[in-house]
């Protein structure tokens, strides 16, 4: 059988690595290679998706080699549905933001490409990775192309913005690994064996000292990728200085690097530590929707209030997760998925006007639904998506997020469901201000630059609609994917208390 | 002295008489400096070969038992060869520009190196003090190699007055432990403070050696605060001389607390574990604090050499803190001695590349220079972002590897050490930010009109390409490395 | 046809149109209404069908089946299921019907739109999102299509997004509606933490099992009825979320007709009506919703007194109108609040296709001010809207009357005399407002533009305006005699039985000539009186008899009453004290929000990162240069190193 | 170990602080030389007298103490050199005016 899980990892360094011997003077060339490539990984990925057993328990396209046998860390990679669907969804997007480069980057396409699909190894690598190590290892790749992508390609003030970026997740990141360390330590303190391997980590049933040790830091470094409030500061910064693609890719798939950590990781190694601090990450989650929301409303940028959404709409992820109950993690799972897609098309949406007029304000915005009535009614979809309206694939997660919220802490929930107003109404507000009354003065002056969607604007847009459409009202395939792994983790958590010495 | 000894020094002296031919070449055929240069890089190879072909057969000993080839020896003499090769790679393109003495300078970096190879192998004390004179005498000459630049002299001198001043109060030291046990004979020293660690406090006579050996030591790796001399030397010194001074002096340091303070001080090293966990401490942060707002790249670098030693000495604190006989005391050795090597090629690595840029005699080592390099010399780039990333601690590269050894090793030692671990990562977190911002030099900032364009030679490009497989073979697979370092400390324990 | 393949052959005409009207209308250009209106109006012909077979109880309680299932989670489940039964039936005969006759007319409203292909594509979906509402089997499903409505409403309202007004007023619909649908949608998760199932069936089974086995505190069903009744009050446009329904007059009038007047605000009705086995459990929610909707009939009645724009007074009066609905649903007059959401319906759908009509003659003018003497010129628009405006008012035997009549007579008989005396006042400032509208419009002297020629509108919008007559005259009369034992009780008291059943409601015969007969004299006494006051103030034109308008008894009239005039010309500042909180305050609050973001959290962030690099800068100083200064640093440090290790040695 | 030891060490460290004092005292490059030079026979003065005084010592101390005479003639030699070169560049043996690296 063929190692599907290493093929969607490498196919990217391989297609990196043809790059490279592209000359230079042939962009285009270096383009359709990038982009075959990350079709091809696309391709792998759903040959998984295809051959995937919902009904089966554990991980499967399984393959285990020792990497580092002194200390038990293997390269093991694998999959559950979690991963699997996230995987699918970070090799979709990295496709189509290859494809929503072709235009907007013009400098350096090369180096470009082949930064992003040195990124995607790293995204689909912590997906798949089931050994602690080797997560990190991944974790910390996606970091260095991100980087880079932000910095050369992004918008005026990018090096602070980048910079700001680095050293945040890195802060986080590398305190990560302390906790990493620390808790194959305990496991080889106990058992005389090392071991990184997530299967023999997850329920052994650590110290209370090293659960809320090691927890904390895996906290900080998820909770400030997600990002969680307070962490959250990097993200508008980022998302406003990168390329479009990168703030797709940003949005789409490393913000749930985090909301997949929390689950993979920190529930089921810290179940202990989980529960002692799951209060007050409710808490933080509940703030992070409400505020993310209100900040969004006063937002003078298009992508700053697209950036702010993502701290509200991720907010119900790590609420869904930390209630600890299946419809709830369930919908923080799905809403990942939406989120990357919705968020992600939004971007892409800000992007298409942005090419055009190089404003992304809204005071200098506004009449386009009659200039680019495909563009608003497009922007129009995605803006209903992220609005929770059902049918489309926002309103399922969001909703199985809330019951299950509500079955255990009503009072959460009901504060929580205040953003369905905050929500609709900085969206509203932005789709008013982007596509309604008429067209502005400065928009007038661009005269014919201002054309509706490109074809390949279209292409990178309408497989996205298809999927929010497509899970909004057949969410089940999805459902039953994810369904096994969450009541796994869940059962991990189930044997948690809390612990004594914090409030 | 027997055939048993000679095959023991035999990379000692196979180094040595490298030494002398290139000096012979130098003498016979003058002006022949890519002969002389050429000669003493292969040579330095066939020594790594011969250092190789003897390692099958160890422990050796020679001169009764002063010098023992070992696991340890082994490694830290390939290693210290391996800095050999590099430097003569990376020279020729920045020294000959400069008509600076090519054969001259190869002829002193062996002795250095031999030096240096003296005192991973040397088991007594004398030894040990010969051994580190004969590594930083010739290393002060090459911080002054350009003796007609006043910074190149400037530095020299500031790198002689305190080195010679720290090399006295080493000596002070070592007189007194020697004073106290009565012999320079490491595993004499050890077993006459088994008795002394049986409970007793120190006595006042071993409690100054132990405190003006530390000092000594300290100022060696340069850790704060004795790290002085550092920067200045550093920045003063030809670019290929600030590379082999940032790993060759201190990784022979390093061999040198190995040697002296595990091999001899273990016994108390109860008593010295918190003089270097505040070292540590001290060292990578202040060595990090103060990089972030350098604007010259190999200041910059020499401060984060600097924060470097901070994270080896992490190493040894865990080997210090961890109990007598239990795992973590041996993860700290294995810490120290991966960390030295990951570092030895990221950082060479790193000024190969500065030395690169500087080819042209005139161009300094300012960020500045590094503005556009991305576009200018895309390899160049590349591979210092590697490097940079390597020295960050970002995997997959050695720099990650060793600095998650090292932390390891600190968790395993526990108690305050494993704190010393959360320092360190934080520490690793705001180095991010100087190490990157040469990344915004060269990526994200447009070169200057009048920007020279790169030209590397031929050896300096084979040596690039070694310090940048190095980093990254050691990251993706260290088993081999691990299997060396451990048996390395094992020798050792 | 079996009647699953109707039920999804109705859902799927209207989606089909909207789908290819969507993506092929510009090219159809300019006969966009193409493809939506045969869809429609096979789509009615379909509803007819499956309305006849459920009415005539071919099919017993009705039907229910499971398309497919939506949402599988764990534990929770929900189908995409419909159910059909005789309530659905009654909803269905309004819906079709005013949906396809509104079609019909817009063909000729919206002939020199240029962008009328997009509005025939949301008026079919609207079609598609109604039927979806009136045909779900489940909670969550029904929440979908209150969505959608909402949504198809959005797009509506601002059709003619150019106008920033009709942009704001859009937005303003779907967030006020928002704030109900939080409470509806909290209400649905509380319904499935108690049920565990949201369809209609097992909830219905479920609560009262449980509430009688004490499994379920009484305030917990309270609360819930409540919750639901909250997104009802947003859809429903009832007070306190009454605001957005009169701004939402910016929209196409024929818009206002279906959505804003016939069906998509009736949906609160529906949904109430539907959970009655859910409202009839808690006495204290009933008394709510009773009271919620009389003092909304009252409030939009005051307000409608001095409005000037012709659809923003029958705005009001459809909100007016809403009260009576939910005060009929309060008080456990369910069979008289759904006849009369038919009725009202029918009457207020004509009434807005009117007031289109006038607006399309007099050149896009909504200001009755601006209006007058339109009689002559425009003779079947002013006798359909005179029958519409009868059938408002009460007069009997227009269809308003009966539905009105057994809301009222519902009301004392159940004891709720509040409700009785404010809803008889309300009839007669009914009969007074419209009649001013009449007035204004039809019969005072012309104020319109000299320029303007006001004309009689094309067949394709008469002939609707007919067709919308002859119910609204006669459907009172066809499905509601004998008073309280008319053919929509026969429908519809079965499906009310067992709320009425726990209410300890009895069915009581109509006494002509007993109370109830009193309370109708009292009612269309009242009525009359109204409409006679509002014809001497503002006159009339009949034939042989005309009366001439008193603008100088208006004036004094406005004058004493003055503050009650300043309040109702204000609409009671509810606009303004939204405004003033939820804009002003809530904008404040946010820029707050977002400074404390920028300077405070991110502050923090960037201080970190400042005091790092100052500690950075202040520890370069130590480094300066000089040989001396550094050996006496390492002097220093072998000082402490050395007295370091010296202390240690005395411990 | 006896009291004469005692006083010779502690004569020693004595001797080896004026070489330390005088270290950082002066300015001049040659007489800094000269301290540590100072500093080295103090060291030399420690191992001879432990030498004298300990019996097991004795042999070591004297091969001690001229391994470190000759070192520190090997440090010197190497030292002059160095202040000679910059002496040619600067035309000062003041080694606080060598500070054009700072910081």
């Amino acid at each position: 059988m063929l190692p599907l899980v290493s093929l969607t990892i490498f196919t990217p360094l391989v297609g990196a690595l043809l790059i490279a011997f592209v000359p230079r003077d042939r962009p285009q060339l270096t383009r359709w290679v990038a982009f075959a490539t990350t079709l091809v990984t696309l391709g792998w990925s759903l040959v998984m998706l295809a051959g995937f057993s919902t009904s089966a328990s554990g991980f499967q396209f399984t393959e285990d080699v020792p990497w580092i046998p002194f200390f038990g860390i293997r390269y093991q990679v694998g999959v559950d549905g979690i991963s699997l669907i996230l995987i699918v969804l970070t090799t979709l997007l990295t496709a189509i933001s290859v494809l929503a480069s072709f235009r907007p980057i013009q400098d350096r396409v090369k180096e470009y490409m082949i930064t992003f699909l040195v990124l995607e190894i790293g995204m689909v690598g912590v997906f798949a990775a089931l050994d602690l190590f080797l997560f990190y290892v991944f974790w910390e790749v996606v970091l260095v192309p991100m980087y880079l992508i932000i910095g050369i390609w992004g918008g005026a003030n990018r090096i602070y913005a980048t910079i700001k970026f680095m050293l945040y997740t890195l802060v986080g990141s590398l305190l990560m690994l302390v906790g990493i360390l620390a808790t194959a330590f305990e496991y080889h303190a106990s058992t005389g064996v090392w071991s990184f391997a997530y299967q023999d980590l997850a329920g052994f049933h650590f110290s209370p000292a090293l659960q809320v040790f090691a927890f904390v830091t895996f906290f900080l470094a998820f909770a400030i990728k997600v990002p969680m409030f307070p962490f959250h500061t990097w993200l508008p910064d980022a998302h406003v200085e990168a390329p479009t693609a990168g703030s797709v890719i940003l949005a789409g798939v490393l913000l749930k690097l985090g909301g997949y950590g929390f689950i993979r990781y920190s529930l089921p190694l810290y179940p202990d530590a989980a529960h002692t601090f799951a209060p007050a990450i409710i808490a933080l989650s509940v703030i992070a929707i409400i505020y993310g929301a209100v900040v969004a409303v006063v937002q003078p940028d298009f992508k700053k209030l697209v950036a702010y959404s993502s701290v509200s709409h991720m907010g119900f992820v790590t609420l869904g997760i930390f209630v600890f109950q299946s419809q709830a993690m369930q919908g923080a799972v799905f809403q990942m998925v939406n989120h990357g897609l919705i968020t992600g098309a939004l971007f892409l949406c800000v992007g298409v006007i942005y090419e055009r007029t190089h404003d992304r304000r809204f005071a200098n915005l506004g009449g386009l639904a009659g200039r680019l009535p495909l563009y608003a009614t497009t922007l129009g979809f995605f803006m209903l998506a992220s609005a929770g309206l059902p049918g489309l694939s926002g309103f399922v997660g969001e909703f199985l997020v809330l019951i299950g919220t509500f079955a255990v802490a009503p009072l959460v929930a009901g504060i929580a469901a205040i953003v369905m107003v905050l929500g609709a109404t900085y969206l509203f507000y932005m789709f008013q201000q982007v596509v309604f009354v008429d067209l502005s003065d400065f928009l007038k002056g661009l005269g014919d630059h201002l054309h509706d969607m490109a074809p390949i604007e279209i292409a990178t847009l309408v497989p996205l609609a298809a999927l929010v459409l497509l899970l909004g009202l057949f969410p089940a395939p999805v459902l039953d994917m994810i369904q096994g792994p969450v009541s796994g983790v869940l059962d991990h958590v189930s044997h948690g208390v809390a612990l004594g010495f914090l409030p | 002295m027997n055939a048993g000894d000679v095959t023991a020094i035999l990379p000692l002296a196979a180094t040595w008489g490298l030494a002398f031919l290139v000096i012979l070449v130098d003498v016979i055929v003058p002006g022949r400096d890519r002969l002389a240069s050429g000669i003493a890089t292969l040579g330095a190879l066939v020594v790594m070969g011969i250092t190789a072909a003897v390692a099958t057969q160890v422990p050796q000993q020679a001169f009764g038992g002063a010098y023992v080839l070992d696991q340890l020896t082994v490694l830290l003499d390939l290693l210290f060869l391996s800095i050999a090769v590099l430097t003569l790679l990376y020279a020729p393109d920045y020294l000959r520009p400069r008509r600076l003495p090519l054969a001259e300078f190869s002829a002193t970096l062996l002795f250095a190196i031999s030096g240096a190879m003296l005192v991973s192998a040397a088991r007594d004390l004398l030894v040990l003090f010969l051994g580190l004179e004969l590594l930083v005498l010739p290393g002060y000459l090459l911080a002054g190699f350009a003796k007609r630049d006043g910074l190149s002299t400037e530095g020299a001198i500031k790198y002689f007055l305190l080195g010679s001043f720290s090399s006295a109060v080493f000596l002070f030291g070592l007189a007194y432990v020697w004073g106290v046990t009565g012999t320079t004979n490491v595993s004499g020293v050890s077993s006459a403070l088994q008795a002394v660690a049986a409970g007793h406090p120190l006595s006042p006579g071993l409690a100054m050696g132990l405190a003006f050996l530390m000092s000594g030591v300290a100022f060696k790796v340069a850790a704060v605060p004795f790290h002085y001399w550092t920067p200045d030397a550093y920045q003063g010194s030809p670019t290929p001389v600030t590379g082999y001074l940032s790993v060759g002096p201190k990784v022979a340091a390093f061999a040198l607390i190995l040697r002296l303070f595990v091999g001899a001080l273990a016994p108390v090293k109860a008593d010295w574990v918190a003089a270097v966990v505040i070292l540590a401490a001290l060292t990578m942060t202040l060595g990090n604090l103060v990089a972030l707002t350098q604007t010259n790249v190999k200041r910059m670098l020499a401060y984060s050499s600097i924060a470097h030693t901070g994270y080896i000495l992490v190493g040894l604190a865990a080997y210090a803190g961890a109990a007598p006989g239990s795992e973590a005391e041996a993860r700290g050795l294995q810490g120290i001695l991966i960390y030295a090597v990951a570092y030895t090629f990221m950082n060479l690595g790193a000024f190969a590349v500065v030395a690169a840029l500087q080819r042209r005699p005139g161009v300094t080592s300012d960020l500045q220079t590094f503005a556009g390099l991305g576009r200018r010399a895309p390899l160049a780039g590349l591979l210092m972002t590697l490097f940079l990333i390597s020295l960050t601690g970002i995997p997959p590269t050695a720099g990650f590897f060793a600095k998650a050894y090292v932390i390891l090793a600190a968790i395993q030692a526990g108690g305050i050490v494993a704190w010393l671990a959360v320092l360190a990562v934080l520490n690793a977190a705001a180095a991010a930010f100087y190490y990157l911002r040469v990344v915004v030099y060269m990526y994200m900032r447009e070169a200057p009109e009048a920007a020279p364009p790169v030209a590397r030679g031929f050896e300096l490009q084979a040596g690039l390409a070694i310090a940048a497989v190095a980093t990254i073979v050691i990251g993706l697979f260290p088993n081999s490395l691990i299997a060396i370092a451990e048996a390395a400390a094992k020798a050792l324990l | 046809m079996s009647n699953q393949l109707l039920v999804l052959a109705l859902l799927a005409l209207p989606l089909a149109g909207f789908a290819l009207t969507a993506a092929f209308g510009r090219l159809l250009m300019p006969r966009a209404w193409l493809i939506a209106v045969p869809a429609v109006i096979l789509a009615w012909a379909v509803g007819m069908v499956l309305v006849y077979r459920t009415l005539s109880g071919q099919l017993g309680d009705g039907f229910a089946f499971t398309l497919y299932t939506w949402i599988p989670a764990g534990s929770f489940r929900v189908d995409v299921n419909f159910a059909v039964d005789n309530l659905t039936a009654a909803l269905l005969i309004v819906v079709t019907t005013i949906g396809m006759l509104v079609h019909v007319y817009s063909i000729g409203y919206m002939a020199h739109d240029p962008g009328k292909w997009r509005f025939f594509a949301y008026l079919n979906f609207f079609m598609f999102s109604m039927l979806l509402l009136v045909l779900a089997g489940n909670y969550l499903l029904l929440f979908m299509a209150w969505e959608l409505v909402g949504l198809s409403s959005y797009l509506l309202i601002g059709f003619w997004y150019q106008r920033r007004s009709a942009a704001l007023a859009a937005k303003k619909a779907f967030l006020v509606n928002r704030v109900g649908d939080v409470g509806f949608s909290i209400g649905i998760w509380a319904l499935w933490t108690t049920v565990g199932s949201l369809n209609f069936s097992d909830v219905f089974r479920v609560i009262p099992e449980k509430l009688a086995a004490g499994q379920l505190q009484p305030w917990m069903v309270t609360g819930i009825v409540l919750l639901l009744f909250c997104g009802a009050v947003g859809k429903s446009a009832q007070f306190p979320l009454h605001v957005w329904l009169p701004d939402a007059m910016e929209g196409p009038t024929p818009v206002s007709a279906l959505i804003h007047a016939a069906t998509m605000v009736n949906a609160g009705v529906y949904m109430v009506a539907r959970s009655s086995p859910l409202f009839s459990l808690s006495s204290s929610a009933m008394v709510v919703v009773a009271a919620i909707g009389i003092f909304t009939a009252l409030l939009a009645a005051s307000i409608a007194f001095t409005q000037t724009d012709i659809k923003r007074v029958l705005a009001y009066s459809t909100l007016s109108q809403l009260g009576y609905m939910f005060a009929a649903l309060g008080v456990g007059a369910y069979a008289a609040a759904i006849f009369h959401l038919m009725t009202h319906g029918f009457f207020k759908g004509l009434l807005f296709l009117d007031s289109g009509s006038v607006i399309h003659g007099v050149h896009d003018e909504q200001d009755m001010n601006r209006m007058g003497g339109l009689w002559r010129k425009m003779p079947i628009t002013h006798a359909t809207m005179l029958v519409g405006s009868l059938a408002i008012a009460g007069i009997p035997p227009l269809a308003g009357f009966f539905s009105k009549d057994e809301i009222l007579g519902a009301s004392f008989r159940n004891g709720f005399y509040v409700v009785w005396l404010i809803g008889v006042v309300v009839a007669g400032m009914t009969a007074f407002y419209m009649f001013r509208l009449m007035g204004k419009t039809f019969y005072g002297p012309s104020h319109v533009d000299p320029d303007v020629h006001p004309h009689e509108a094309p067949p394709s919008m008469t002939v609707p305006l007919i067709l919308l007559a002859i119910p609204a005259a006669l459907l009172g009369l066809a499905i509601g005699w004998p008073p309280e034992a008319g053919l929509v009780h026969r429908w519809l008291d079965p499906i009310f039985a067992p709320a009425e059943q726990t209410l300890g409601l009895h069915p009581e015969a109509f006494q002509v000539f007993g109370i109830d007969g009193v309370l109708v004299l009292v009612s269309v006494t009242l009525a009359t009186a109204g409409l006679i006051v509002a014809v001497r103030l503002f006159g009339v034109r009949l034939p042989g008899r005309d009366v001439e308008p008193r603008p100088t008894i208006v004036e004094a009239g406005t004058a004493r009453l003055r503050p009650l005039y300043v309040a109702s010309y204000h609409k009671w500042w509810f606009d303004d004290v939204y405004h003033g909180l939820f804009f002003v305050i809530g904008g404040a609050v946010a820029q707050g929000a977002w400074w404390f973001d920028s300077h405070i959290i991110d502050g923090v962030v960037n201080g970190v990162g400042a005091v790092t690099t100052l500690a950075g800068r202040e520890l370069r100083r130590i480094q300066t240069g000089r040989v001396q200064n550094y050996a006496l640093g390492i002097a220093l440090g072998l000082l402490v190193m050395a007295a370091g290790f010296l202390v240690a040695t005395t411990r | 170990m006896s009291h004469s030891l005692d006083a010779y060490l502690i004569l020693s460290a004595l001797l080896f602080c004026v070489g330390m004092f005088g270290f950082l005292a002066r300015r001049n490059a040659i007489a800094m030389l000269m301290s540590i030079e100072l500093m080295l026979n103090a060291v030399n003065l420690t191992i001879v007298a432990f030498g004298a005084f300990v019996p097991a010592l004795t042999v070591h101390a004297s091969a001690i103490a001229l391994m470190v005479i000759s070192v520190a003639a090997g440090e010197a030699t190497v030292g002059l050199a160095i202040v000679i070169a910059i002496f040619r560049n600067r035309r000062t043996p003041l080694v606080d005016e060598y500070d054009r690296m700072r910081e």
